[in-house]
């Protein structure tokens, strides 16, 4: 009853607002610590993860062996694969058909057949990744890992679906 | 206002073109409209750290007095005709961005009670992946829409179709 | 206490409600027939030893090709004493009528909404027993096991009259 | 002033005719805010700024926004318009009519009277009307003034038991 | 003078004719500010004509009365309302109910 | 006749604009403290540090879609918030914002109009511009605004009395309702020093009759969407900003001018001195706008009628002893 | 005196219709009020605006992908949605985990509570009008972000659990980042307080407010905080403790009328527990194995270092891509304790890959469905401070 009493005295009131006061003041002559994103840059986590890319190796052939265990793991169905024998020995010997399929004209050859799986077709749905880490946990050949590049954006739908060759750019 | 309207194509509508767009596009109000997980990374951007009324956006909490809708989360069936009516009751020009994947494509609830992407329900201008998008990510597509916003002219524009 | 002792003082008293009591793991889970329901859930509220005042979780789980096909969980928890039990009480397929345990728990009023909601089962003397989580005019019992995953409307159906963002409703 | 004068008494009985007529009445009220600040206006043309203040303050900031909170408040507007019947309109204008005319009979004929007060326009802007009233009201009109307050207090137990809501 | 005691009068009568007129009972209180307002206004003018102020200090009484009337007229109108569902004076002449 | 004409006209055009930008930069500065009271920086992207942001929302405002809502009353509607904004304009007439200058010959007042009932002038137009938010909440057909309109005027009315009577003391002392005397009755000392209490009323007070925080219940966010202001878009909306960052600056300007000396102040020019001050008391109403939080609407009621108002009697009271006893 | 009630014009009863998108309704939740002036007679809230089916889609998703529904069920408070479902599965598989892993759990846990806390001191300050409270909150919350995506990579869905342990060893910057964290947040918890907890608006604001007794409060099933406000102390992780919580020293706030006010000091004195809670994980954490995936290989996905070395690691790591974990059949439930209440999971599985069902017991969902009696009687504006002060989100009621 007393504290009560004492809470609702005029002189306790006003002190107690004058704290808040107080705090604000205070606060007003802080350094602010907006960062000015465009222009600046936070450092972000090393283990962020934002969208997977797929690897290639030294010579630019890819480590993806088109096991599917990627697109088993996804959670969101966003990985679509295809799988298919990519011989980069012969590479005159493909049709212009082929080479399409494999997306090989935008690739930059090995020059010897490693004589391994390849998948035809790779993509990746932006908009349905989840960017769990699944996908570069399970992978067996490192093959596909997260990036840390968040700044994407699209003016529509199909933009997001990422194929192979911009699977491998937006490393 | 209705004067747009009046206004034939010359030069002074084309120099007008220009100050119009860049008073909107340096001020875009969102409306308070929050629905899951990237309403948080949505206050997060209004916060102390990204703060973006730097760019010149507050949040409205009125859709009239608003020009972007940030559809942020997943938007279920109960929901859309809600949605649907905060886009109509804003005043044009508006815009709407899609922001994180829920309400892009549905992302990982491809389930029987969620719209899979809200551009279904209303025209989308800007998409931003991720789940949720940081809040960088988030101002990288503002930044996206303003880019958008400066190519338009004073004469309002349809907006994108939807997508069925 | 250990919940055990529960088991054995609601063995005792009610040796005629229980068709089969386990311990799986640790937890009680006792078997009970649908017409003693209420009177059992009154007994465990108000019996001395036990004093069960909470009734923590309500749900179901759908087994269609046992004969009895919905079975209804109840999650029974003593804050005093730290016990949890969990009732389960089965039914046919085509018997939906529970009886209703509103009356001696509040928060049986929502738990038993979102069954009916979610199973289609009907809980007698419910206050207010309407579709709680999906739309009103939502077709089917999204739970059951025979409900497709990704049976959904298209949004061509979608009622955009429903109520919105400012405006009035008469109750 | 002449000018003034007619554009104030245009205003003032062109509203009160409109809050006498308007179906809706939050209009009425609209309408009578502004024949008080025509007759605010005929203040000020006859030199008594005070109470040209009061006029607004009062009535217009005070009692008129009670009415119209009032009118919100039951929503009357809404509510389905009270007709009045004919005959009481007939009867009404009548009485209305005769009295105009016993009125201006009335100050027509009694028009002639001198001035006889010392409070001259010269003295009243010397002083300053304020000035004035102030002053007479705490000396010559200080029971009237008592009163006065004793009523207001009054009212406002009246209006207090009224509209309280269990009695 | 003469012209603002005529205004004074116009306003005077239409305040009578709406006080008798008009059913709403808000409105026949507003009327009754109108009657009250030409009463102010043919003081003021009569007391300016004839150099006195005690016309003047009157019609501060007047306002007193007028914003005391507003008190207990608004107060009636809505315990009226809450008894009758309207402001419909006719609806006023039964004793109870 | 002429000189005075245009020397009134040049005033009066000064007066305007000048209210009218320093309505639209508030707006900026509010966003600036308040960024700098939450640790953050504010607009800082349209033109240098945000400069240009007022004229950008401005442009925008401007160019948007006019909505007005089906079933509202379409007159009232567009009328209510030029209501808000022409007394808030218009009071700043009889507010005296320098010492007078001579200009060939003609000492002139830096005042619009020096109106003898000046405090009464103020609290007679202010008492208006309840009318704006009432009509805006009414015209609009909505619930939430019609809540809003009636909290805001309920509250308004409420405040006017205790900020009418916390003059009250002032003009005792200063003996004239006139601005520009009761600012020369200021020259030794300045009127706060007597009447701190009835500084400390009015700042409560204005702050109510504004409707902001910690007493915007009118358009409290969390409970009532935008309040009375809801359904207005465009240049409506843009309106009843200018008329509530107007009514700020001139809120200020009153205050500066009845217990904060006025114009008077040594060194720099009195108009400096002026605006000095006036930013000063618009500071103190952002610091508290930032710092609190809102206010119920019964809470409001009982702290204008049961704490405020006896206050402001008990002020009167004691000053009108001291001023016997002073034998003044 | 007077009751300010009294004075209140008596109007027609009419309905208020407040969401489902309202800026104070933290989400999509819409309340039907029926107001009498703006005393509230009824208030039904109505929920689903977010339903997400999530119970119904982890029947069609593995064990290992089901975590990631489970974050974006109570989205500000991922890491420990994610505790509680793997916690379940663990126990369905009879899987331990180590304890350096249960003590990182922890450590995310109660940095997840306190950052949950901060969300929802800041929106209910919102909803009261201060908006400076909002920045502030925010501004420390960045700090506990940066240490979760530190260490799991993401900020509010971490996904970060295993069965067994954790995804990865925890990031070598975490303790530090975490110990840095503890010693100046205690300061920035008195800043809340000093714009708050004795300012005399606040005060009006919340106290004897939606009072809830402890016999109601039971009834209604609510737990977490809004049960601890009635001054009942029930708290998971003291009645049954789960992930090593025996092991640390702490303390249980309670409130004593359940009021709003009380619901606030009981959060805030949370934090400082959680803080108090966290530095002893820190200090004690044991050096270790991350993953028991030596002692359970067959529930437990291969650390990748050993999968990509070994012959057999490589071959579990296929079998636990493609097979997925099948726990033995049989029912389970796990419960812990959320920032918002007793967060169940019960877990059926049949003997496949995939869960039965998995029914979660959302504590919100009860906390939100005692909001009636709650706001009885009092205005609009109590009806927002009440709902902010349950602190529900809808994401978790609507599943």
């Amino acid at each position: 009853m007393n504290t009560e009493k004492q809470e609702n005295s005029i002189i306790e009131i006003s002190k107690n607002l004058l704290v808040g006061l107080k705090t604000t003041i205070k606060t007003f002559f802080r350094k602010p610590v907006t960062f000015q994103y465009p222009k600046e840059r936070l450092a972000i986590a090393e283990r962020f993860r934002a969208f997977p890319h797929l690897n290639v190796n030294g010579d630019g052939s890819l480590r993806c062996v088109a096991c599917f265990l990627c697109q088993t793991v996804c959670p969101s169905e966003a990985i679509k694969i295809k799988s298919g024998y990519v011989d980069y020995g012969f590479e005159h010997e493909l049709t212009e058909r082929q080479k399409h399929n494999h997306s090989l004209d935008k690739l930059k050859a090995g020059t010897f057949n490693d004589g391994r799986r390849h998948p035809s077709s790779f993509e990746i749905d932006l908009l349905r990744c989840i960017c769990c880490g699944y996908c570069e946990e399970i992978c067996p050949e490192e093959a596909i890992s997260m990036g840390s590049d968040y700044e994407v954006a699209f003016y529509n739908r199909d933009e997001a679906i990422y194929g192979m060759e911009k699977l491998i750019k937006s490393r | 206002m209705g004067i747009e309207e009046h206004l034939g194509d010359n030069i002074i509508t084309t120099s007008l073109d220009k100050i119009v767009s860049w008073g909107r596009k340096w001020s875009i109000w969102p409306a308070t409209f929050g629905l899951a997980c990237c309403a948080i990374e949505m206050m997060t951007v209004a916060s102390s750290r990204y703060d973006f009324d730097r760019l010149g956006l507050i949040f409205r909490s009125s859709p009239r007095q608003a020009d972007l809708i940030i559809v942020s989360g997943r938007v279920s069936y109960k929901m859309a005709p809600m949605v649907k009516r905060v886009y109509d009751q804003m005043p044009n020009p508006k815009w709407v961005i899609a922001m994180g994947d829920c309400a892009s494509s549905g992302g990982l609830f491809n389930v029987y009670s969620i719209v899979q992407g809200v551009d279904r329900i209303i025209p989308v201008d800007v998409y931003i992946p991720g789940c949720p998008p940081r809040p960088e990510a988030l101002i990288y597509g503002i930044t996206k829409l303003q880019e958008k916003i400066e190519k338009g002219t004073l004469k309002h524009e349809d907006p994108p179709q939807i997508l069925r | 206490m250990d919940v055990m002792f529960a088991l054995t003082v609601i063995k005792e008293s009610k040796p005629k409600v229980i068709v089969s009591a386990d311990n799986i793991k640790g937890e009680v889970h006792i078997r009970i027939k649908k017409e003693d329901l209420l009177e059992f859930a009154l007994f465990l509220k108000t019996d001395s030893r036990l004093e069960f005042d909470m009734l923590s979780d309500l749900f179901a789980a759908d087994y269609p090709k046992k004969p009895e096909r919905i079975e209804v969980i109840y999650n029974f928890y003593s804050i005093k004493n730290n016990f949890r039990v969990f009732v389960k009480v089965n039914s046919k397929a085509d018997e939906t009528e529970y009886p209703s345990l509103t009356s001696a728990y509040n928060s049986a009023n929502w738990f038993e909404r979102e069954v009916y909601d979610m199973f289609g089962l009907k809980f007698k003397n419910h206050p207010d027993l309407k579709r709680i989580l999906n739309p009103d005019d939502w077709d089917g019992y999204p739970l059951l096991k025979d409900y497709p995953l990704r049976k959904r409307p298209e949004p061509e159906e979608i009622k955009m009259d429903a109520p919105g963002y400012i405006e009035i409703e008469k109750i | 002033m002449e000018a003034l004068f007619y554009v104030f008494s245009f205003i003032a009985i062109f509203s009160a005719l409109m809050v006498v007529t308007m179906r809706n009445p939050l209009t009425s009220a609209l309408y009578l805010v502004l024949c008080f600040f025509a007759l605010a206006g005929f203040y000020v043309i006859l030199d008594m700024q005070f109470l040209a203040a009061m006029q607004i303050l009062v009535y217009a900031g005070a009692i008129m926004v009670l009415v119209v909170l009032v009118i919100m408040l039951l929503n009357i507007s809404r509510i389905k318009n009270i007709r009045s019947d004919l005959h009481q309109k007939i009867i009404g204008g009548l009485i209305s009519l005769i009295l105009f005319a016993e009125i201006v009979l009335y100050v027509i004929n009694g028009a002639q009277k001198k001035p006889t007060g010392i409070f001259t326009h010269t003295l009243i802007k010397k002083i300053g009307n304020t000035q004035i009233v102030g002053e007479f009201l705490f000396t010559e009109y200080m029971l009237p003034f008592e009163i006065a307050s004793i009523l207001l207090f009054v009212a406002i137990i009246g209006a207090y038991l009224f509209a309280k809501k269990k009695y | 003078m003469n012209d603002y005691l005529i205004v004074a009068s116009i306003i005077f009568c239409i305040g009578a004719l709406g006080g008798i007129v008009r059913k709403n009972l808000i409105v026949i209180f507003m009327s009754l500010e109108l009657m009250f307002n030409a009463a102010n206004l043919g003081f003021v003018a009569v007391s300016n004509r004839l150099n006195l102020i005690s016309g003047d200090i009157f019609v501060i009484f007047v306002i007193v009365v007028a914003a005391a009337e507003a008190a207990i007229a608004l107060g009636i109108a809505i315990a009226f309302y809450r008894e009758k569902g309207t402001v419909d004076i006719d609806k006023a002449n039964e004793l109870k109910n | 006749m002429m000189f005075w004409l245009i020397a009134d006209i040049i005033k009066i055009v000064i007066v305007f604009a000048g209210l009218l930008g320093a309505a639209a930069y508030l707006t900026l500065l509010e966003r600036k403290i308040a960024a700098r009271i939450q640790n953050r920086m504010g607009p800082m992207e349209a033109g240098f540090h945000g400069l240009l942001q007022p004229i950008a929302d401005g442009i925008k405002l401007f160019f948007k879609e006019d909505i007005i809502p089906e079933g509202a009353n379409k007159f009232l509607f567009l009328l209510a918030p030029v209501i808000v904004v022409i007394p808030a304009l218009t009071t700043f007439a009889v507010i005296p914002f320098g010492a007078p200058v001579k200009i060939m010959g003609h000492i002139v007042p830096l005042q619009v109009a020096d109106v003898n009932i000046g405090i009464l002038f103020i609290l007679a137009l202010t008492s208006l511009g309840v009318y704006g938010v009432v009509l805006g909440g009414w015209a609009s057909n909505s619930k939430y605004s019609l809540l809003g309109g009636i909290r805001t005027a309920a509250q308004m009315i409420s405040y006017e009395v205790a900020l009418v009577l916390s003059i009250v003391g002032i003009i005792m002392i200063a003996g004239d309702l006139s601005l520009a005397k009761i600012v020369s009755e200021q020259s030794h000392m300045w009127f706060i020093v007597y009447q701190p209490i009835g500084f400390i009323i009015y700042l409560i007070a204005s702050t109510a009759e504004m409707n902001r925080v910690p007493f915007d219940l009118g358009e409290a966010e969390g409970e009532i969407v935008a309040g009375f202001h809801t359904e207005y878009s465009s240049m409506e909306f843009a309106f009843y900003f200018i008329g509530e960052y107007a009514q700020m600056v001139v809120n200020s300007a009153i205050i500066v001018t009845l217990f904060l000396g006025g114009w008077q102040g040594p060194f720099l020019p009195s108009v400096l001195w002026f605006l000095i001050k006036v930013f000063f008391v618009i500071l103190i109403y952002l610091w508290l706008r930032w710092t609190y939080p809102r206010l119920r609407y019964d809470e409001l009621m009982d702290l204008g009628w049961k704490f405020l108002l006896p206050l402001a009697l008990a002020n009167i009271i004691v000053t009108g002893f001291i001023m016997i006893l002073l034998n003044r | 005196m007077f009751e300010y009630k009294d004075f209140l014009i008596e109007t027609d009863k009419f309905a208020l219709n407040i969401g489902p998108s309202h800026p104070a309704t933290h989400g999509v939740l819409r309340v039907l009020v029926q107001l009498d002036g703006e005393i509230v007679v009824n208030a039904e809230p109505i929920i689903g605006y977010l339903h997400t089916s999530m119970e119904k889609y982890a029947e069609f998703r593995t064990y290992h992908q089901a975590e990631t529904i489970t974050d974006r069920m109570d989205y500000v408070s991922g890491a420990s949605n994610n505790l509680g479902y793997i916690l379940a599965v663990e126990k369905l598989c009879g899987v331990k985990a180590p304890k350096r892993a249960e003590y990182v759990r922890v450590i995310l846990a109660e940095l997840t509570r306190i950052s949950s806390h901060l969300v929802w001191l800041a929106t209910h300050a919102v909803d009261l009008g201060a908006l400076t409270e909002f920045l502030y909150c925010f501004r420390e919350r960045e700090l506990i972000l940066d240490i979760i995506e530190t260490v799991t990579g993401a900020r509010m869905t971490p996904s970060f659990y295993r069965v067994g342990g954790l995804a990865m060893d925890a990031h070598k910057d975490f303790f530090d980042k975490t110990r840095s964290f503890i010693k100046i947040f205690p300061e920035k918890i008195s800043e809340y307080e000093a714009l708050l907890t004795k300012n005399k608006i606040w005060l009006e604001r919340t106290k004897n407010l939606g009072i809830i007794s402890a016999e109601d409060a039971i009834n209604f099933a609510l737990t977490g905080p809004s049960l601890r406000g009635s001054g009942i102390k029930y708290d998971v992780r003291k009645a049954n403790p789960y992930s090593s919580y025996e092991d640390f020293d702490f303390e249980i706030p309670t409130g004593e009328t359940g009021d709003v006010y009380d619901r606030y000091l009981v959060r805030i004195e949370e934090m400082r527990q959680s803080l108090k809670i966290i530095s002893q994980a820190v200090e004690n954490v044991p050096e270790g194995e991350y993953l028991s995936y030596d002692e359970y290989p067959q529930y437990v996905i291969p650390p990748k270092k050993r999968a990509l070395t070994t012959m057999e690691g490589m071959i579990s790591l296929f079998k636990y891509g493609i097979e997925g974990i099948k726990p033995p059949k049989g029912e389970v439930y796990v419960s812990i304790e959320n920032p918002r209440g007793e967060l169940g999971f019960y877990m059926v599985s049949d003997g496949s890959a995939f869960p039965y069902r998995m029914r979660v017991r959302p504590p919100s969902f009860c906390n939100i469905s005692a909001l009636n009696i709650m706001v009885k009687g009092h205005m609009v504006a109590d009806l927002i401070a009440i709902m902010g002060s349950v602190d529900i989100l809808l994401g978790e009621v609507d599943r």
